[in-house]
C-alpha cells in the first residue's frame, strides 16, 4: 500500500452553505438590539440590568449543567443566550434578581434540558418560563414601570388597564405611542416598530418566513375586529390588540421559533391562526389581560400533530391523487 | 433575457460552482502503463469475467459479458496482457473485482489511436430501430452522468409507455466538472448526429438539450448546431442546483412531473447525458465500445484544472503525474462533483466509465464536523427539490421508526445532497437518507 | 344554547378533565404513546361517558334521590358504568365488528377510567339538568380526547428526540403535562 | 327497619338487573374467541392500566395469542404469572443452554490501525454506504457500534474500536448478528469458549499486513486439533463447536493469536 | 381453568354481596348521619358566630331563609332578640364573576345596616392570591361600612376597597357580593317595617 | 416472604405512584399539602386493607365469571364506609379531598391488587400485602404534597417555614405544579430504587 492515501472520507455533499446553528442563535439575538434600545430607552438602566442578568443566568445555568453532566452540547451555541434575550423581553424591567434566577432556571432547565438540550424541546423555553412565572408570580409579574418614570412608580399596561377598567379608559391612548413603544409592559412588548425592524433581518436572511407571523397578526386582526365591531364600547380595536402587549414579539420572534413550530407550510398557517386566535380568546374573554404566551405554548403542544397531518405537497405526487 | 429561464419549481441551492475549467480544451490523454479495469461499473446484474490470467487482450476485444437484459458489456481499452484479476479498491470506496492489464504500448496517445479508427457512412434513414439497440448494447454503454445505468434498457421502454419526448441533460449542475459542457463545446456537430440517431429511436419525437444559462457559449454553440434539425431545440436553464436531476430537468423543460416512485418513461420521456448521447453517436458510427470518457480534474489542490479523454481503468495516480498533483497534500480525493461525488480512498484506484471527474482537496477543504442537533429550521425541507420532509424522515431513520412512517418517501430521495449543503446543524441527512434506504432495501 | 355552548368550552378547555381535575390520567399516561390508540379511546371514552353519565343521571334522580338512599350513589354508579362497559362490549362486538375492532378493545380501559365515574358525580354535584348532564358528559369527553391526541403527537415526537435517560419515559410525560396544564390555564376565568 | 330494608333491596334489585341483564346479553351476542385469550386474561393482573402499551389486559392477551409470542411483557404481574402464560401459548422459554453473541474480529485500534478518517455518521452501515475499509482490514470490526443500539440488554459496548460482549448479560436473543454489516457477529454456546477472531479471507501475507491478529491460515491449528473441531477454509480456520472439547491446543500454537478463548478471562493467565 | 358456574349461582352470589355490602352501608349510614348532618350545621355556625361577632345568637334559626336580590338568590339568618327586634343577618352571597366562577362569602350585617365582618365559605380563586379574601388586612376595610358611607367599588373602578395585590378579579366580586348583602339587608328591613 | 424485601418493594421499586404508575388521578389531585396526601393515602390503604382481606376471604365462593363486578362491589362499599366516616369525624379534610374518596373505587391499585394478590392469597398475606402497598402508595403521595406545600405555600403542616409577605412559587400547589412535581420525584425515586436494587 502506497504511504501517501487521501485519508478523509465522508458522505457526500462535501461543500457546505456555511451557516451554522451558532450563526443563526446570535443573528436572531442581533437583530432584537432595537426593541432592546427602545426598552433601555424607555425603562433605562433597570431594563438593561434585567437583561443582562437574564443572558447571564441563563448561558451559566445551561454551562454548569454540561459541565456536570454526560451532556455532550456546545453551551455556548447561542441558544442559551437567546433563551435568556428572550425571557428578558418577557420580563418587566423591575423584576427583582431571583424572579429572574427562577424564570433562568426553568427556561433551561424544564424548558430544554429536560427534553435533552437544543433542538429536543416540544415548547419554546422563554415561554415555558414566562408562563410558569406568570402563574407563580403573578404580583411581582404583573406591576410595570412606568415608561420614562425615573422614580420607579409602577403602572398598569395598557391591556390590564383593558381587562380591569373596560374600553372607555384607552379612549386617550394613541396608537403611534403605542407602536413606538410608549406604554408599560415587558421589555419586548414596548415597541412594535423596533421589533418590525430586527425581524426584516430575519425575514431578509430567511431565518424566519412570512406564514407565522402573518397568520397570526391577521388572526388576531380577525377575531378582535369582529368583536369590535359588534360592540366598540366593550372591545378594544383590532389595532390596539396588535400593537400592545406581546403579539409582535409572539408573533415575529416567538411563535417562529424554529424549534417549537410546525416544519410544512400549511402547519405554519393553521399554527399562526391558532396562537392569533387563542390570542384574542384569551384576551378577550380570559382572566389573564394578556394571552399571546398561553396561545403559543398551547399551540406548540399541536406542532407535532400539525407536521404529521399536513405535509407539503411532495414532488410527483399530484393533487387529485 | 425577457423571458424568465425555464427551472423546476421548489427547492433547489446555489452552490459556488468553481468551474476552474470551463475554458480548458478536452486534451487527450495517454495509455497508462497499467489499466485497472473493474468488471462492475453499471448497474444491474453483475458480469460475467471472459479472460483469464495472462490472457492477450487487443484494444475492444471483450473483457467481461452481460449476464442478462440489466447489464452491461465491458472491453478493453488498450492491447495488453491480463495481469492479474483480484480485489481492489474501486472510486466510489468499495472493494470489488478488478481486471489488472498489463498494456503494450503505454504512452502512446488516445488521439493517435482514436485518429486511426475510421468511421463508417451512416445513413440514419436506413438504420433500424433494433439494429440501434443492439449496437447501444454490445458497445456497453451505461449513463455516463453518475448512475451507470446500461442505456439500451432505458432506450427500450415497455410498449405502454410511448415516448413523445426526449432530453438531452446539458445542466451540469455540479460544481467544478465542465467536461459536459467543453463536449457541446468541441463536439456540437457529432451530438447533434447523437441526438438524430435517438431521435430515430423513437420515431422522430421531439429531442431538446437542457443546458444551464452559466454556459452561454454552450447554449449557442448548441443553438448553432441543432438549427435546422426538426424536432431539435435548446433550452436554456435557470443555473440552479439540481438542475440536471432527471425528474427535475423534465419539470423545468416540461412541465411534467414524474410520479412517485416512478421514471421518467411514466410521462413519456427519456433522458440521456451529452456524454452518452455521444457515446451512442461513436457506438454506431465508429462501432466503438465504450473504452474512454472524458473527465474533469479539477478542486483546490490543483494549479492548472483542465479537462481530459481517458482510457477507463486509468489509475487516479497516473492522472495525478500528469496534473502535478501533489500526492502529500491531497486529504480528500473525490470522484464526481462534491455535491453527489463519492470520496476514495486510494490513489491506486481506476477510473470507470461514470467518472465525470476527479477533484482534489487538501486539508483546507475538509471540515471535521460534529452532527448538531437538528433545530428544526427547515432549510432542508425548503431546499428539497422533491419536496420531502427531510428534518423528520431523517430523524425517524435516527429513531429506528422507519415502519410508522412513509416508506414511500424516504425512497423517493434523489441523494442530491441539497440538505445537507444547507443544514446548520451539519446533519448528514443524505446519508442518513441512504441508510434509510439500504434498511427498507434489506427488509423487503 | 349559549349555556351549552359556554358548557362545552368550560369542559374542553377551562375545567379539561385531565389538567384542571386530574381525571382519567391513568389512560392518559397508558394510552398515549400511539396517536391512532390515542384517537381510538378518545373515541371510545367519549361514546360511553356519554352514555354512562345520562344513565347515571337517571339512577340518581330517578332511584337514589326518590328513595332517600344518595350515600349509595358510589356502589350504584359504579356497577351501572361497570355493567354498561360489558354490555356496550357484549353488543358491539356481535353487531359491529369493525366498531369493536377500533374502539372494543379499549373498553375494558374504560371502567377503571375515574374521568367516568368522576365526570357523572360531578354532573350531580353540579345540579345540571338531564340535557345539561349530557352536554357536560359529552363535551368533558372531548376534552379528554383533545388532551390524549396532543399528548400522543408529542409522544411520538419524543421517540426522535434525544431526552436524557433519566428524563425518558414516564418523568418527561409528567413534565409535559405540567407544561401543557400551564397552557390551558390561559384559559382559566373564560366561563364564569 | 326500612332503613336497612330499602337499600338492600335496591342494592341487590340493582345487582339482579345488571348481571342478569349481562348473562342475557352475553349469551345473545355470543361470538365465538380463541378460549386462550379468556385464559391468559385470567392469568393478567386485570388492573388494565394500559402501562404494557396496549388497550387493556384482553388487549395483551388477545395479542399474546395473535403473535403466538409474547414480545410485549406485562409489566405489572410478576415472573411467575408471565411464565404461566407463556405455558398458556406453549412457548415454554427452553433451559437449553445459552448461546451468546461473539464478536469473530479482533481489530483493535492497535492490531488494525485506522486506514482513513472516516467522517461520517456514526453507524456501521451508513459508513458501509461510504466506504468499504474504514480500518487496514477490510473485514474488521468498524467500532460504530450498530449492534450496540440493536441489544436490548445493555451487553454490548465499544471499547478500543471493536465492541466487546458481556457474556453474562447477553440473553442470547440474537439481535445484534443482522445488525452487523460485516457479519461478524455470530452466536455460540456460552460453554464452548475457543474461538478464532478473525474473519479475514484474504491470503495469510495480505491479512498478516492489515492485522495483527489476523488468521493466515496456516493449518497450524488444525494439524494440532485432536478432536477434528477446527477447519481452515479460505485462509480462514472455523471451530465447530460441537465438537470443540475446550482443551486449547489450539490456542497455543495460534502464531497470530487469532484464536482466543472467551467468557472467562482467568483461562487466559494459566494458559 | 375453573369450571363454568351455572347462571343462578353466579346472579346469587351476587345479589348477595350487593344485599351485604347495601345492608352493612345502611348501618354505617344510620351512625354517620347525625355526626355529618352536626358538622354541616356546625361550620355555619361557626361561620354565623364570626360574622356576627357581638351579637346575640341564640334565636338564630336552623335552616336559613332566601330572598331575591340583584336577580339572585340569596340565603340568610336573622337574629333576633326574644322580642322578635332585629339584631343582625347572616347572608350568604355569591360573589359574581370571580377569578374562577362564583364563590360564597357569608356577611354579617348589623341592625343599622353596616358590616359587621366577612368570611369566605367555599371558592376556588388562585391559592396565594385571591384566597387572601379571608385575610385580615383585607376584611377589615369592610367593617363598619354600609351603604351610604362608602362607594362599593374597587378603587380601580373608583370606589372605595383597596382590592388584593394581582387580584382585582376577585376584588371586585367580592366587593360586589358584600353589596349585595347590604341590598338585601336594605330590602328585608324595608318588608319588615 | 421477605418483610425488608417487601417494603423495599412497595416503597421503592413497585412503589404503585412512582413504579407502576397506578393511582395517579388522587396522586395529583389531592396532594396540595402533605396533609391532604397522608390523609388521601390513608384513606386509600384503609379501603386496601378492607377489600383486599374480604376478598381473599371470599375467593373460593365468587365465580370467575362475576369476580370483577363482584370485586367493585366489595371495594365500592369500603369506599362508601371510608367516605361516610371522614365525613363524620374529619369533616374538613374530606371537604378539601371532595369527590376523590368517592373516586378510590376506581383506584386501578385496588383492584389490581385484589385480582393480581388477594384472590389468590390468604388472608393475612393479602392484609400485609394491602398495608404495604398502602403505604407505598401513602408515602409517595406525601412526600408529593409535603415538596408541593413547601414549595408552593411555604409551609409544612400549616406551619409557616418563611415570613408571610415573601413569594412563594405559587404554580406548585396549581395543576401543573403536580405534574412536574411528580416527574421530577419519579426521577429520585428511580434514582433511589436503582440504588437499592444495587445495594441488594
Amino acid at each position: 500500500m502506497p504511504e501517501n492515501r487521501p485519508v478523509f472520507v465522508d458522505s457526500s455533499p462535501l461543500g457546505r452553505a456555511g451557516e451554522s446553528t451558532r450563526k443563526i442563535m446570535y443573528t436572531v439575538s442581533l437583530t432584537l438590539v432595537p426593541a432592546l434600545g427602545v426598552s433601555v430607552w424607555m425603562f433605562g438602566f433597570e431594563a438593561l440590568r434585567v437583561l443582562l442578568l437574564a443572558a447571564v443566568f441563563c448561558v451559566g445555568i445551561e454551562f454548569a449543567a454540561f459541565r456536570f453532566s454526560s451532556f455532550k452540547i456546545d453551551s455556548l451555541d447561542g441558544s442559551a443566550l437567546l433563551t435568556g434575550i428572550l425571557l428578558a423581553m418577557n420580563l418587566p424591567a423591575n423584576a427583582p434578581w431571583w424572579l429572574i434566577l427562577v424564570g433562568s432556571l426553568v427556561a433551561v432547565g424544564l424548558g430544554k434540558l429536560v427534553f435533552g438540550g437544543l433542538g429536543q424541546n416540544i415548547f419554546n423555553p422563554a415561554l415555558v418560563a414566562r408562563v410558569f412565572l406568570l402563574i407563580s408570580f403573578p404580583v411581582q409579574m404583573t406591576s410595570w414601570l412606568k415608561p420614562g418614570a425615573v422614580d420607579g412608580s409602577t403602572g398598569a399596561t395598557p391591556l390590564g388597564i383593558l381587562k380591569t377598567e373596560g374600553a372607555g379608559a384607552l379612549a386617550q391612548t394613541d396608537l403611534l405611542h403605542l407602536a413606538v413603544g410608549q406604554m408599560g409592559g415587558s421589555l419586548g412588548e414596548v415597541s412594535a416598530i423596533a421589533l418590525l425592524l430586527g425581524a426584516a433581518w430575519l425575514f431578509y436572511k430567511k431565518y424566519i418566513t412570512w406564514e407565522i407571523p402573518v397568520t397570526f397578526m391577521g388572526a388576531v386582526l380577525v377575531f378582535s375586529g369582529i368583536f369590535y365591531l359588534i360592540n366598540p364600547a366593550q372591545y378594544a380595536s383590532p389595532l390596539f390588540h396588535l400593537f400592545t402587549g406581546g403579539v409582535m414579539l409572539g408573533a415575529l420572534y416567538m411563535a417562529t421559533d424554529m424549534v417549537t413550530s410546525p416544519l410544512t407550510f400549511k402547519g405554519k398557517l393553521i399554527f399562526g391562526i391558532g396562537c392569533g386566535f387563542f390570542t384574542a380568546l384569551i384576551r378577550l374573554f380570559g382572566a389573564y389581560p394578556e394571552g399571546v404566551s398561553f396561545a403559543i405554548l398551547f399551540m406548540n403542544a399541536f406542532v407535532p400533530l400539525l407536521d404529521r397531518y399536513f405535509p407539503d405537497k411532495k414532488f410527483g405526487v399530484l393533487k387529485n391523487e | 433575457m425577457l423571458h424568465p429561464l425555464k427551472t423546476f419549481s421548489r427547492g433547489g441551492i446555489h452552490p459556488a460552482y468553481n468551474k476552474f475549467s470551463a475554458d480548458r480544451p478536452i486534451e487527450y490523454g495517454t495509455v497508462p502503463e497499467r489499466l485497472l479495469i473493474a468488471v462492475n461499473q453499471h448497474i444491474g446484474r453483475p458480469l460475467e469475467v471472459l479472460v483469464k490470467k495472462g490472457e492477450e487482450v487487443t484494444r475492444g476485444s471483450l473483457l467481461a459479458k452481460s449476464s442478462g437484459f440489466v447489464s452491461s458489456n465491458l472491453h478493453a481499452p488498450a492491447a495488453g496482457k491480463v495481469e492479474k484479476i483480484t480485489r481492489f479498491p474501486q472510486l466510489g470506496g468499495q472493494i470489488g473485482e478488478t481486471i489488472i492489464i498489463k498494456t503494450e504500448n503505454p504512452g502512446q496517445s488516445l488521439k493517435e489511436i482514436l485518429d486511426s479508427e475510421t468511421p463508417q457512412s451512416l445513413r440514419l434513414d436506413a438504420l433500424e430501430k433494433e439494429e440501434i439497440l443492439k449496437k447501444i448494447n454490445e458497445a456497453g454503454l451505461v449513463g455516463m452522468g453518475g448512475a451507470g445505468f446500461p442505456t439500451h434498457v432505458k432506450l427500450s421502454p415497455p410498449q405502454e409507455k410511448p415516448i413523445d419526448h426526449l432530453l438531452i441533460n446539458g445542466a451540469e449542475c455540479e460544481p467544478y466538472i465542465t467536461c459536459d459542457h467543453r463536449l457541446m463545446l468541441e463536439r456540437s456537430a457529432e451530438l447533434t448526429r447523437g441526438m438524430l440517431i435517438l431521435q430515430k429511436l423513437f420515431g422522430g419525437v421531439p429531442v431538446t438539450i437542457g443546458i444551464e444559462d452559466n454556459k452561454p457559449d454552450a447554449v449557442k454553440a448548441m443553438g448553432e448546431a441543432l438549427a435546422g434539425k426538426r424536432g431539435l431545440s435548446v433550452a436554456a436553464l435557470e443555473t440552479k442546483y439540481p438542475q440536471g436531476g432527471e425528474k427535475q430537468l423534465i419539470k423545468a423543460i416540461l412541465n411534467r412531473e414524474v410520479p412517485s416512485a416512478g421514471l421518467p418513461m411514466d410521462v413519456g420521456v427519456i433522458v440521456q447525458n451529452v456524454a452518452t448521447t455521444l457515446a451512442v453517436y461513436e457506438a454506431l458510427v465508429y462501432n466503438r465500445p465504450l473504452m474512454e470518457r472524458a473527465l474533469t480534474v479539477s478542486g483546490n489542490l490543483i494549479k492548472n484544472p483542465g479537462n481530459i479523454l481517458l482510457p477507463i481503468g486509468t489509475p487516479v495516480s497516473f492522472i495525478m503525474n500528469r496534473f502535478e498533483i501533489d500526492a502529500a497534500r491531497v486529504r480528500l480525493l473525490l470522484s464526481g462533483g462534491p455535491m453527489m461525488g463519492r470520496a476514495s480512498f486510494s490513489f491506486e484506484s481506476p477510473l470507470t466509465k461514470t467518472s465525470s471527474a476527479l477533484l482534489f482537496f487538501d486539508g483546507d477543504y475538509v471540515h471535521r464536523r460534529r452532527e448538531n442537533p437538528c433545530i428544526r429550521c427547515g432549510s432542508c425541507i425548503d431546499a428539497c427539490p422533491m419536496g420531502l420532509p427531510v428534518a423528520q424522515l431523517t430523524e425517524s431513520i435516527k429513531g429506528n421508526l422507519i415502519a410508522a412512517h412513509a416508506k414511500g418517501d424516504i425512497m423517493d430521495c434523489i441523494e442530491c445532497g441539497s440538505c445537507t449543503y444547507v443544514c446548520p446543524a451539519d446533519r448528514r441527512l443524505v446519508q442518513w437518507m441512504r441508510v434509510g434506504k439500504s434498511i427498507i432495501r434489506r427488509e423487503n | 344554547m349559549v349555556q351549552y355552548a359556554l358548557l362545552v368550552v368550560s369542559a374542553i378547555f377551562v375545567n379539561n378533565v385531565i389538567f384542571s381535575r386530574f381525571l382519567g390520567l391513568c389512560p392518559y399516561f397508558g394510552v398515549s404513546k400511539k396517536i391512532d390508540t390515542a384517537l381510538g379511546m378518545g373515541m371510545a371514552v367519549t361514546f360511553l361517558l356519554t352514555l354512562a353519565g345520562s344513565m347515571t343521571y337517571i339512577v340518581q334522580v330517578y332511584i337514589l334521590n326518590p328513595l332517600n338512599l344518595a350515600y349509595l350513589q358510589t356502589i350504584a354508579f359504579i356497577l351501572v358504568i361497570a355493567s354498561l362497559v360489558q354490555l356496550v362490549e357484549i353488543v358491539m362486538k356481535k353487531v359491529a365488528p369493525p366498531l369493536y375492532q377500533a374502539l372494543g378493545i379499549f373498553l375494558p380501559l374504560i371502567t377503571t377510567n375515574c374521568a367516568i365515574l368522576g365526570v357523572s358525580i360531578l354532573s350531580i354535584q353540579g345540579k345540571f339538568n338531564f340535557i345539561e348532564t349530557a352536554v357536560f358528559s359529552f363535551a368533558s369527553a372531548l376534552g379528554f380526547g383533545l388532551a390524549l391526541i396532543i399528548f400522543a403527537g408529542i409522544r411520538e415526537a419524543l421517540d426522535t428526540r434525544q431526552v436524557p435517560k433519566i428524563f425518558a419515559g414516564a418523568p418527561i410525560s409528567f413534565i409535559i403535562a405540567g407544561i401543557l396544564a400551564m397552557a390551558f390555564m390561559g384559559f382559566s376565568g373564560m366561563v364564569k | 327497619m326500612y332503613e336497612i330494608l330499602i337499600p338492600g333491596l335496591v342494592l341487590s334489585g340493582f345487582a339482579l338487573v345488571l348481571s342478569g341483564g349481562l348473562l342475557y346479553a352475553s349469551k345473545k351476542f355470543y361470538v365465538y374467541e380463541d378460549p386462550r385469550i379468556d385464559a391468559i386474561e385470567a392469568l393478567l393482573p386485570a388492573a388494565n392500566c394500559g402501562g404494557c402499551g396496549l388497550a387493556g389486559c384482553r388487549a395483551f392477551a388477545e395479542q399474546a395469542v395473535k403473535k403466538e409470542s409474547l414480545d410485549v411483557i406485562c409489566p405489572v404481574a410478576d415472573a411467575a404469572a408471565m411464565s404461566a402464560v407463556a405455558k398458556v401459548l406453549g412457548i415454554e422459554a427452553s433451559g437449553a443452554d445459552k448461546n451468546v453473541a461473539t464478536l469473530m474480529c479482533h481489530g483493535t485500534h492497535e492490531n488494525s490501525k485506522e486506514a482513513l478518517e472516516y467522517a461520517g455518521i456514526e453507524d456501521c452501515w451508513a459508513a458501509m454506504l461510504v466506504t468499504d475499509s474504514v480500518k487496514a482490514c477490510a473485514f474488521s470490526c468498524l467500532g460504530l457500534a450498530s449492534c450496540v443500539r440493536a441489544c436490548r440488554f445493555d451487553a454490548m459496548k465499544i471499547e478500543n474500536g471493536i465492541v466487546v460482549i458481556d457474556e453474562e448479560k447477553c440473553t442470547g436473543c440474537g439481535l445484534c448478528v443482522p445488525a452487523c454489516p460485516k457479519t461478524l457477529l455470530h452466536m455460540r454456546p456460552q460453554t464452548s469458549e475457543v474461538v478464532v477472531c478473525c474473519f479475514n479471507t484474504e491470503r495469510g501475507a495480505d491479512a498478516r499486513k492489515v492485522c495483527r491478529v489476523a488468521c493466515i491460515g496456516c493449518m497450524k491449528c488444525q494439524k494440532t486439533c485432536a478432536h477434528d473441531a477446527i477447519h481452515v477454509n479460505n485462509f480462514l480456520a472455523a471451530i465447530d463447536y460441537g465438537k470443540c472439547t475446550n482443551c486449547y491446543e489450539c490456542v497455543d500454537v495460534c502464531p497470530t493469536d487469532s484464536i482466543q478463548i472467551k467468557g472467562k478471562e482467568v483461562y487466559v493467565a494459566s494458559a | 381453568m375453573s369450571k363454568q358456574e351455572s347462571d343462578f349461582k353466579v346472579i346469587t352470589v351476587l345479589v348477595i354481596i350487593a344485599l351485604f355490602s347495601a345492608v352493612l352501608l345502611a348501618y354505617v349510614n344510620t351512625i354517620t348521619r347525625g355526626p355529618i348532618e352536626g358538622n354541616k350545621k356546625a361550620e355555619m355556625k361557626k361561620a354565623i358566630a364570626v360574622v356576627l361577632q357581638g351579637v346575640d345568637l341564640k334565636n338564630i334559626p336552623q335552616m336559613p331563609r332566601q330572598m331575591k336580590v340583584d336577580k339572585s338568590i340569596v340565603k340568610y339568618f336573622t337574629a333576633e332578640s326574644d322580642s322578635g327586634a332585629l339584631l343582625g343577618v347572616a347572608f350568604v352571597v355569591k360573589g359574581p364573576n370571580g377569578f374562577s366562577g362564583d364563590f360564597d362569602v357569608m356577611v354579617g350585617v348589623d341592625a343599622d345596616g353596616s358590616v359587621i365582618d366577612t368570611y369566605v365559605l367555599q371558592h376556588k380563586e388562585t391559592p396565594g392570591l385571591g384566597d387572601k379574601m379571608n385575610g385580615e388586612a383585607f376584611k377589615s376595610q369592610f367593617r363598619k361600612k354600609n351603604l351610604q358611607n362608602a362607594k362599593w367599588r374597587v378603587k380601580k373602578d373608583g370606589g372605595d376597597i383597596d382590592a388584593l395585590t394581582a387580584a382585582t378579579i376577585t376584588s371586585r366580586a367580592f366587593t360586589h357580593g358584600v353589596e349585595r348583602a347590604l341590598l338585601g339587608f336594605e330590602k328585608l328591613k324595608g318588608n319588615k317595617h | 416472604m421477605n418483610l425488608k424485601e417487601n417494603m423495599i418493594r412497595s416503597f421503592f421499586t413497585e412503589n404503585p405512584v412512582t413504579g407502576l404508575l397506578l393511582g395517579l388521578c388522587p396522586t395529583l389531585a389531592t396532594t396540595t399539602s402533605a396533609e391532604n396526601g397522608l390523609g388521601m393515602g390513608l384513606a386509600t390503604t384503609f379501603v386496601l386493607i378492607g377489600s383486599n382481606v374480604v376478598i381473599s376471604l371470599l375467593r373460593k365462593q365468587i365465580p370467575d365469571r362475576v369476580r370483577i363486578p363482584a370485586f367493585i362491589v366489595i371495594i365500592a362499599t369500603f369506599v362508601t364506609i371510608v367516605d361516610m366516616g371522614m365525613q363524620a369525624t374529619m369533616y374538613d379534610l374530606h371537604k378539601t379531598l371532595g369527590l376523590f374518596i368517592p373516586l378510590i373505587v376506581v383506584n386501578c391499585i385496588i383492584l389490581g391488587r385484589a385480582e393480581a394478590f388477594a384472590s389468590k392469597n390468604s388472608i393475612g398475606h393479602s392484609f400485609l400485602d394491602g398495608l404495604f402497598m398502602g403505604l407505598g402508595f401513602t408515602m409517595s403521595l406525601f412526600i408529593l404534597g409535603a415538596i408541593r406545600e413547601v414549595l408552593g405555600s411555604g409551609q409544612i403542616f400549616g406551619y409557616a417555614l418563611i415570613p408571610a409577605d415573601w413569594p412563594t412559587i405559587l404554580i406548585f400547589v396549581l395543576a401543573p405544579g403536580a405534574f412536574i412535581t411528580l416527574g421530577f420525584m419519579m426521577v429520585g425515586m428511580n434514582k433511589i430504587s436503582k440504588l437499592l436494587e444495587g445495594g441488594n
